[in-house]
């Protein structure tokens, strides 16, 4: 029986940055697409789905018997009763995961972290490099909800990365290639300059740390505030082992608990 | 043999425990746990003590990230004791004074003495107000803590643990187990010192020093270079290391752990002489893990005809423990 | 770069290789595998040297089955070095004259003079009819036997293993290695005593003494009840010691092994200081292993940018070894 | 590319006891029947398969990161190009290999070990203990092929077990179970005594080591000479590293290199 059987819940309102929960459910895939490099799944998953908060994420356990640890992946989508991850394969784990096929059951944890706080945000600009820009759909979803305008800017490697751009339900989407085969030769840091972002606008972004580093310095020499959801290497998920701990100026923070987002300009990349 | 029949009451010293299984210091975190968990998680912590995470007496930052990783049926970890030291850790606890199962602090120093304080802080705050707490039955002393020049710990010198014990000893009338270092050519005479200095009971193994490197770079891959090996990895070797202290100290109750993942596995170091056991990366498998573990020990307590757990103690040794 | 052209040869003090692999004693028989297999196989041996299981003076029965069995990640043996002897094992090394790679003779023995004894008789042989031989390159002392009270081996103490050591270097002018065990609290005073005592290398690490229970019966499963981990369970704890002796022993060159599967491991291992490296376990694996994991060596390099493997010798150590 | 890739070669008569041979080979899963608790499996390995002696043995690969060390399997038949082999799922590995499905490729290690003496052999008397009857059927036919009277006594512990004896083609088998419910009630030496062999038969057995022990008594009894195959837990399967010796008469043998198959009389079962 999971723990989900065992403690039906009601469905509640979203509180803000979301609750934190380790229970662990059953999921099935009912759907997984191919997008370049990455893989969109979708699973059927009402409890978590019900109560995730953009920018949380899920512990999941790869099937067989070569893994232990959980991997975490930030929540993509969450429309529903339907839960969506995207994944790309960057080692054995998140290689068997793109390959899950339809039908089959995940064992997922969460929704867990803390996710990105929306109050007051009156116009975004979402940043993503790479995998990292999987939390920013659901980010547009909840901020479409609530009438805030989204611009996003997107950075790839190459065109292959690129057609995850396709996944993507966003309107204002820029996209730049590092090969220059997609959209806007270069970094997407370089997009940036040439967004008019209002001085109002409210920075999220995801990435890689040299992308989060750039962006943070442009939006602090832009005068922008925002949010930066980090990665780390976990071991439980749930703030109890201290193994993902990130520098801040607050000192070192749990990405897992305290974060993995986090005020863009408390993030210490070193 | 119905497994809701099987006794699995054991006897931890003095202290009573409904069922063997405890968490491994650092591995759960009962106060973060009830803080993000749906239902009351206090009343229902699964195990049958709680052990946090090891408290030194100061607070301490614990060492550069990244901290953990996986290795080949096992995980690394470099946390570093990090701890909000004593004082904020008792905070913390008052926050579960519901809980119904003793606790069991874990004590971290670096000189021998530090200890010995953070034992005498906790039992002054306990003599201050112990309902503002839940019962704190006892200490492990983790003396795991790198001490001696060349990164070495206090535990692999039979020496120093046994003034470490014996200073805590002087400071607590309560349960007090030493938790023994397997980096050590022979763990029987650092456990034999820490049994004559005072330890009514010891908990093996904590981790084995380790090295992962950065599959890329070819750097270690840890902030700290090296760390501790935990995990199923490891357990043939924890294994070894409980019988062996189970038959060089018959009667001192061991408190056994390394790789726990399920009932067999709990059954496994009972047979080696542990009478309670202790689960620690498998709680990273999910907050189910302590249950299913439980549900296993049962189960496979049943199918052998144990009809108590304590029939099982010792049955893998040369003679009983 | 390409694959091929990775210069993949290295000098393990006086002995040019090939390339950096060899096999780890007491997991290849080239003299049984040229009996069974089609084809030339010892004009077709795919390490660098060749290792024979650990020879003693007389033949030893080894320990009473069952001795070998899987683990989370690795195996466990108790062969008890099972072995016919020296003057037999001279015998079967006759037969695989035609080898193109040089031999280290892996030595064991019981009183610390047993070694050198065991030294002297191939020594006698070789200068009685060399050409009835392949070229004997060296020796590798295993002082990993049990000698010392309470099951202990030779290899714990330094002082044992630098008079095993000596007695060696004294009958040989050959390639002398010394293969440390990692049951010890610290492996770097054996490792320096066995340098000081005459070792041109040293040969790290042997198996970890471990345990494994029948599932069913809860007994030590081992005829001989405890045994011998490796595999890539420990190849993390491996990694550590091997880098530890690195970094105390600059320029002593080492044998690196402990759980290498794949030729990243194998890299690991020489990023961490080894200059060669051994295959145990993974031979079990298929007697394809070899082969792939040196393709996969040569692969891992040149995707590296090392145009020379020991370009990377070291590149994991706080300074280069 | 395989070893046997590598290096072809052609096909030659058997040899007496067998060549052994290490080499590697993936060979796909042709068939799969469930016989009750047992799986055959049929795979296409045209080299194993021509060399292949009765007795002989497979080194497995069981599919999957969880597994290390190779499983060891009786040859169940060896006909044309096709191998089978006959598993019972008594642990993780062997359960995988029992749910290999058809078309997938499996590697395999042999034809490995010494087979079944055939030279002399008049009448054959053949007693197999539940997966012990795996080298029972390759037996028969390469002593039909010679001409050799066969009788084969099985015994298995209940109904599910003797299913088993569907896979088999042997024209006179008798069978017992523990529980009585196919055949004869008891254990199969309980059927060696009625039936009434020949004082000229080889006796032939593989099974549990209490069944080699009855077999051993009543054969020495009934003054009949024979072989008994013997497991062990294997590490390389190709004697190098004296991992699976067994007590023996003439002292402690490798099962892999030097059996699996010992005289009837010079075994000695602990
Ligand atoms: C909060 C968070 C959200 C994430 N969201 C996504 C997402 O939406 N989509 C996606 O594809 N990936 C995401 N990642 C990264 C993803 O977790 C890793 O790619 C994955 O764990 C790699 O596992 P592996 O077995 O393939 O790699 P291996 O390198 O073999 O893994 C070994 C160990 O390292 C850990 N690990 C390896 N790389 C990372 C990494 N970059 N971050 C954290 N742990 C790592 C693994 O979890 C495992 O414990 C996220 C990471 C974090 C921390
Ligand atoms: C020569 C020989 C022929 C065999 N033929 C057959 C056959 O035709 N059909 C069949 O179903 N089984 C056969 N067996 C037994 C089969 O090898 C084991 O059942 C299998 O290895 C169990 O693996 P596991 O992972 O399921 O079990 P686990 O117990 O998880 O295995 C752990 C380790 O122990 C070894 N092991 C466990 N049980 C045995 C055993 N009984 N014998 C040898 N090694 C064991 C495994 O190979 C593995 O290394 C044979 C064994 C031998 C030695
Ligand atoms: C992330 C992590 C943190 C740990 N922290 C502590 C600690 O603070 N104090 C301690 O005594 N042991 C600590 N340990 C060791 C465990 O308590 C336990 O001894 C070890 O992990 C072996 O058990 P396992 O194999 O079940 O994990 C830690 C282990 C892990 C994995
Ligand atoms: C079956 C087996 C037999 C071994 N016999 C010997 C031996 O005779 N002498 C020796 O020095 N080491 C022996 N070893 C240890 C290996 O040489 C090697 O040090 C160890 O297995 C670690 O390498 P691995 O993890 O790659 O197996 C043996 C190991 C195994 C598994
Ligand atoms: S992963 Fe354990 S505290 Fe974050
Ligand atoms: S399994 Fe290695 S000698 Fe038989």
């Amino acid at each position: 029986m999971t723990a989900a059987a065992r403690s039906p819940h009601p469905r509640r309102a979203r509180p803000e940055r979301g609750e934190q929960w380790a229970e662990t459910s059953r999921c099935r895939v009912v759907a997984a697409r191919r997008f370049g490099a990455f893989t969109a799944l979708e699973l059927l998953a009402p409890e978590i789905a019900a109560v995730a908060w953009p920018g949380q994420f899920v512990m999941v356990k790869v099937p067989g018997s070569g893994f232990l640890l959980r991997r975490p992946f930030s929540v993509f989508t969450a429309r529903g009763d339907r839960l969506g991850l995207l994944i790309e394969a960057r080692g054995p784990g998140s290689e068997r995961l793109a390959d899950a096929q339809v039908g089959e059951a995940l064992d997922l944890a969460g929704p867990l972290g803390a996710g990105f706080p929306l109050e007051g945000v009156r116009t975004a600009l979402l940043v993503g490099g790479g995998i990292g820009c999987a939390p920013l759909q659901m980010l547009t979803d909840a901020l479409a909800g609530r009438g805030v305008p989204v611009m996003a800017a997107f950075g790839f490697r190459d065109g292959r990365q690129a057609r995850v751009a396709a996944a993507f339900d966003i309107e204002r989407l820029w996209v730049a290639t590092e090969d220059g085969s997609v959209g806007r030769p270069g970094m997407v840091s370089d997009l940036l300059a040439a967004l008019d972002a209002p001085p109002s606008a409210t920075v999220f972004c995801c990435g890689p740390a040299a992308m989060i580093a750039a962006v943070q310095r442009w939006a602090a020499g832009a005068g922008l505030r925002g949010y930066a959801s980090l990665e780390a290497h976990m071991a439980c998920g749930v703030g109890a082992c201290h193994g993902c701990v990130v520098a801040t100026k607050r000192g070192a923070l749990r990405v897992c608990s305290e974060g993995p987002v986090f005020a863009l300009d408390e993030v210490v990349i070193p | 043999m119905n497994p809701a029949a099987v006794d699995l009451r054991v006897r931890l010293g003095r202290l009573e425990l409904e069922h063997p299984l405890v968490d491994a210091s650092g591995t759960f975190d009962l106060v973060e746990t009830a803080r993000r968990s749906r239902g009351d998680y206090v009343a229902a912590f699964p195990y049958a003590a709680y052990v946090p995470k090891t408290v030194t007496l100061d607070a301490r930052e614990g060492g550069p990230p990244p901290r953990v990783t996986e290795t080949p049926c096992g995980m690394i970890n470099a946390i570093g004791l990090e701890n909000p030291g004593v004082a904020a850790f008792l905070e913390g606890l008052s926050t579960i004074v519901g809980l119904r199962r003793p606790v069991i602090v874990s004590v971290g120093g670096n000189a021998t003495q530090e200890y010995a304080d953070v034992v005498r802080r906790v039992e002054t705050a306990l003599g201050e107000g112990a309902r503002r707490f839940p019962d704190v039955a006892g200490y492990e002393l983790n003396v795991s803590c790198p001490n001696v020049p060349g990164g070495l710990a206090i535990g692999v010198d039979p020496q120093l643990t046994a003034e470490v014990t014996r200073a805590a000893r002087a400071a607590t009338g309560r349960l007090l187990l030493v938790k023994l270092t397997p980096n050590v050519t022979d763990v029987r005479p650092v456990a034999r010192a820490a049994v004559e200095a005072g330890a009514d009971g010891l908990s093996l193994v904590n981790t084995f020093r380790a090295m992962v490197l950065d599959r890329s770079s070819l750097r270690p891959f840890l902030g700290n270079s090296t760390g501790g090996l935990s995990g199923p990895a490891i357990k043939p070797i924890a294994l070894r290391m409980v019988a062996e202290v189970a038959e060089a100290l018959p009667g001192v109750p061991l408190v056994g752990m390394g790789g726990i993942m399920t009932g067999v596995d709990a059954l496994e170091f009972i047979a080696c002489g542990a009478t309670a056991v202790a689960v620690g990366m498998a709680n990273f498998t999910g907050l189910e893990a302590p249950r299913r573990i439980l549900d296993g020990l049962r189960a496979e307590c049943a199918a052998r005809g144990f009809a108590r757990v304590t029939d099982a103690r010792g049955v893998a040794l040369a003679r009983g423990a």
